[in-house]
């Protein structure tokens, strides 16, 4: 009798597993078709790390203090800066990473004294070549300086 | 618990060597002791007969010498105990992989990462770098490498 | 094809290369097997394909630059492996970490837990040609990793452990996201149980293949659900308690034959029981600091070693540290569950056939790159 | 007259085996995008989006893409063998079509020994994959092809076991009258057990999942079509679900009533609707199959034929023998 039991028992759990299916064949979809449907970021979301734009000051608060440069374990971050005056901090004048080999531990957004670096929220990042993966920030900085004056042009013009 | 009785034997079998109870938790080992290179395989049959699993062998490399730590540890709470032996840098340490059969890989890592050779262990092939490696990267004159000190400069 | 013909007096005996490309051995894991017919008469396992030198990268860099490391050698437990290392330091350097830091470690390592295990479970039904499992496995981890995300920052490889704290502060909407989670996961279970765990072909896959032997598993050193699925309950979790595990009430689920089926319900088991430590930790989670205000940015411990053990979701952990005084340790070792889980198929798969070493090699939930470090 | 009678009837074939060829082609590109959707609603994701309306030509796309591959062979496989296995996987399936009973009258040739044709045929393939897993010189594909041939020994018994159930029932072995003597009760519902014993056996005959092991994806790679890449792969590929089909289409001619609407009730519906509408339902129960359950493995689907659907479907043949000579 135990036969005619366990290939009743075996097509009953087989049953079972089909109506969990059947169920979800009804259920609305998970998934989202994604270049034309985005799910919102994370706000804590890592992207590579970019300038802060100070709202007094219109720019970075960079003193190339090099904290940053030092405490990467992947050797991403490029950082030079020049003597302007005699007596005074250095200015920035080139910061570059390597996006390539960065690991997104965070580190130097910690490290740094002025909390001038943060993370973007890029991650539409695509490149071919190496040199493609080299980002370079101050660039990224100035042209956010301005989109965001011609935002405010044309919040200007709207009101 | 088995951790007690085991002890108690290590103190028997090899009564020169130093015995160092951690009582404050400190390093995660309950006792370590020191052994001769030739004990290991008497510290390892001892182990094996009281129900211990071996967790981890690993090397330390010294300028002086290196040195092979094996941990022991049983299904039993805090019962983890650890070997140690000093093993010259062309010194031929013994296997115990007839002992515990799971030495085998991790006395092949050891022989990767060191170069250092068990006589006994027949399978003495790569296992986690290329077949034609020659190198023993953890060696500290192998690649970028901090510092290299005496064994006394970090025990004392 | 011809060169791997052998003939060993045996002329039934062909060797079969299984990976490092093959569907079913997750990571770069080639197998060299010696087949009569289908049955397996040799197995020796081919590791070290994603071999990265961990442990040298450990030596050369400070602490907390190894912090990163540590959540890409297993890369589905990160959170767990980050846990592991910031305790292993703290204990170096004798940090304190306050309570709430605690909890939130520990509701984030069980979550991560339960993520590892999902993704086990989804792929182990792969390797059994069931698909299906594995997308709704997927869907749920997906929530875990929505949850992590939106506290770290990142979905897989974590860094969110710091040495005496952590990074991020967890708020009202983290709580409810992991409340909603535990409340969703109570109907996925019967779901899972319906389609999976009573399901006849599955049983019949999994039931008395791959035992593992208790003295085989101590032999090799198996720990964590596969040793528990031989009948011992032995979890660090329990046997040496760090953080706060030893105020939550949870048990720990054994096996009684240490066959793929045990194994299987082990680890699904252990997902409930993660749920109920999560649970007990968000109704506890005390407020306060989240970091220890004075932990100096470049850390040098005093010279000494630690070995510090954590439960990942694979089994004992540890990382041993020995420091010289300096920023980094002078070496890093680090001690890899799989390694031995592996390790004991040598003796396991001889005897069985292709398709129950897929089954076996599944239901050991092997990550190589832990192994190959 | 038999002159008249040989030309319309060799045009009715030639006619027929092109409508076939267009519809057996289509049909499979059909299915393989019903199948992509029925899995992917399982699993809560929405299948192919992008090509067409809900991704309907998306098969089209990718049936021109493996048009467009290169053919490769590998080295030291059996040239002659290897492109002969496509081949010959696809042609008995096509014969199977000539003596399926679409409606009343649309059948290409009403033989009267159609269901031993059609079984006949259906056996070629097994000869087909061990022939492509032979010929590919390789150990995956080796493996694949033996496993596919024991196992389709194994399942053919039950299956014309079940069949023969059928047959003795209605004392014919002609399509159009098995399913002409469905007029009023389906046999689903005098012959249960040979319907779930066919259509089991039927699934494992057809190397679907839960009985896919020839091709095993986790285990063997792809099984027996390792090597075969570009159209080679689309012909074994289509090859599947055109068989699938046909199963289903002697399924529905055989236990579920063929073109008649269920108890004599047709609701003003063609038959060759009601056909079609049978077939496809049954061939989504087995796609429905697929995607829930894991694979067995291989001696347990030995045992499963050996032990169970044999003596069930010999007992059920031998109880509706009696009763037929009773009755």
């Amino acid at each position: 009798m135990g036969y005619f039991k366990d290939i009743f028992n075996g097509g009953l759990s087989l049953i079972e597993g089909m109506g969990v299916t059947a169920r979800r064949l009804f259920r609305p979809l998970v998934t989202v078709q994604y270049p034309r449907k985005k799910i919102p970021l994370s706000s804590a979301y890592r992207g590579h790390i970019e300038l802060k734009i100070f709202g007094e000051s219109g720019t970075h608060k960079c003193i190339v203090c090099l904290n940053c440069e030092k405490t990467c374990p992947s050797g991403v971050i490029r950082v030079q800066g020049e003597k302007l005056k005699e007596k005074g901090p250095k200015t920035l004048t080139s910061y570059v990473i390597d996006f390539s080999r960065c690991s997104l531990c965070g580190l130097c957004v910690e490290i740094c004294p002025t909390s001038t670096l943060k993370y973007s929220r890029e991650y539409e990042l695509v490149g071919e070549t190496w040199a493609d993966c080299k980002i370079d920030l101050l660039a990224r900085l100035a042209r956010q300086v301005e989109e965001m004056e011609a935002e405010k042009k044309t919040q200007g013009i709207a009101a | 618990m088995k951790i007690n009785d085991i002890e108690a034997r290590m103190h028997s079998k090899f009564p020169e060597s130093p015995l160092n109870r951690d009582d404050t938790g400190g390093t995660g080992v309950q006792w370590s002791i020191a052994v001769p290179i030739s004990g290991i395989r008497d510290a390892a049959t001892e182990f094996d007969a009281a129900g211990f699993f071996l967790e981890s062998i690993t090397a330390l490399d010294f300028e002086d010498t290196f040195e092979l730590v094996y941990h022991f540890n049983c299904y039993e709470p805090g019962s983890r105990a650890s070997v140690r032996m000093l093993c010259g840098h062309d010194e031929v340490p013994p296997s115990i992989c007839d002992i515990f059969r799971g030495a085998v890989w991790l006395e092949r890592e050891v022989h990767d990462f060191f170069g250092i050779k068990f006589s006994g262990n027949a399978d003495m092939r790569p296992l986690l770098l290329p077949e034609d490696a020659d190198y023993h990267p953890l060696r500290k004159t192998f690649g970028k490498v901090g510092a290299y000190h005496k064994r006394e400069v970090i025990y004392g | 094809m011809d060169e791997l013909e052998k003939i060993e007096g045996n002329e039934r005996v062909y060797s079969l290369n299984l990976g490092p490309q093959h569907p079913s051995t997750h990571g770069v894991l080639r197998i060299l097997l010696d087949l009569d017919g289908e049955y397996i008469v040799k197995a020796d396992p081919v590791i070290g394909y994603g071999h990265r030198g961990h442990e040298k990268m450990g030596e050369n860099r400070q602490y907390k630059q190894f912090l990163p490391n540590t959540s890409r050698m297993d890369y589905l437990s990160g959170m767990l492996y980050n846990h592991g290392f910031v305790l292993a330091v703290e204990k170096l350097a004798g940090i304190k970490v306050p309570e709430r830091a605690k909890y939130i470690r520990v509701i984030a390592s069980e979550l991560n837990r339960i993520s590892s295990h999902l993704l086990w479970f989804g792929t182990y039904l792969l390797d059994l040609g069931g698909i299906t499992p594995f997308l709704y496995a997927f869907d749920d981890r997906e929530q875990i990793l929505d949850i992590l995300d939106a506290i770290s920052g990142s979905r897989l490889t974590y860094s969110y452990c710091r040495f005496g704290g952590v990074s991020r502060d967890v708020d009202m909407k983290f709580i409810e996201m992991t409340r909603a989670f535990l409340k969703r996961m109570e109907a996925r279970w019967v779901d899972y149980e319906d389609l999976v765990t009573k399901n006849v072909i599955f049983i019949h896959r999994t039931r008395d293949v791959g035992v593992i032997s208790l003295e085989l598993a101590r032999q090799y050193g198996v720990t964590g659900p596969n040793l528990r699925a031989c009948g011992v309950a032995f979890d660090v979790r329990r046997s040496e308690p760090y953080e706060v595990y030893d105020r939550f009430d949870f048990e720990i689920p054994t096996g009684s034959k240490g066959d793929a089926l045990d194994r299987y319900v082990v680890r699904f088991r252990e997902m409930q029981q993660s749920c109920r430590i999560i649970d007990q930790a968000l109704e506890h989670l005390p407020e306060g600091e989240i970091m220890t205000p004075k932990v100096p940015q470049k850390l040098s411990p005093p010279k000494g070693e630690v070995y510090t053990a954590f439960e990942s979701a694979r089994g004992l952990t540890a990382y041993y540290l020995v420091s010289d005084g300096s920023p980094g340790p002078y070496r890093c070792h680090i001690r890899v569950p799989s390694f031995g889980n592996l390790n004991v198929l040598n003796d396991v798969l001889p005897g069985t056939l292709v398709a129950d070493a897929i089954a076996i090699l599944g239901s050991v939930d092997l990550v190589i790159p832990e192994i190959d470090r | 007259m038999s002159e008249g009678l040989l030309g319309s009837e060799l045009f009715r074939l030639i006619l027929g085996l092109v409508i076939v060829l267009a519809f057996s082609q289509l049909n499979a590109l059909f299915l393989v995008w019903l199948e992509r959707k029925v899995s992917g609603h399982i699993q809560l994701r929405p299948g192919p989006m992008e090509v067409g309306p809900h991704g309907l030509l998306q098969t089209i796309i990718d049936g021109v893409k493996l048009v467009g591959k290169e053919l490769i062979m590998p080295l030291k496989a059996d040239r002659k063998l290897f492109f002969l296995a496509p081949v010959l996987v696809f042609t008995p399936v096509l014969v199977g079509f000539l003596v399926l009973p679409f409606g009343p009258g649309l059948i290409i040739h009403d033989m009267n020994v159609g269901v031993l044709l059609v079984f006949a045929f259906s056996t070629i393939t097994v000869l087909a994959i061990l022939t492509g897993g032979w010929a590919s010189n390789n150990k995956y594909a080796l493996l694949g092809a033996v496993r596919s041939v024991a196992q389709n020994v194994a399942y053919e018994i039950p299956l014309l076991l079940a069949v023969m159930s059928v047959v003795l029932m209605v004392h014919s072995l002609s399509f159009s009258q098995i399913v002409a003597s469905q007029k009023t009760v389906w046999f689903v519902f005098i012959q249960p057990l040979a319907c779930l014993i066919y259509l089991i056996a039927a699934t494992a005959e057809t190397n679907r999942a839960p009985f896919d092991i020839p091709e095993a994806e986790s285990e063997l790679v792809a099984g027996f079509h390792t090597e075969y890449g570009g159209m080679g792969f689309g012909l074994f590929f289509l090859a599947e679900y055109t068989n699938m089909f046909i199963v289903c289409a002697v399924a529905t001619s055989l236990f579920f009533g063929g073109w008649n609407g269920p108890f004599g009730i047709s609701l003003g519906i063609p038959g060759v609707f009601w056909f079609l509408i049978k077939t496809y339902f049954l061939i989504f129960v087995i796609m429905w199959v697929r995607w829930t359950f894991p694979r067995v493995r291989f001696d347990q689907l030995m045992n499963f034929s050996w032990k169970v659907l044999i003596p069930l479907s010999l007992v059920n043949l031998v109880i509706t023998a009696i009763v037929v000579k009773i009755i």
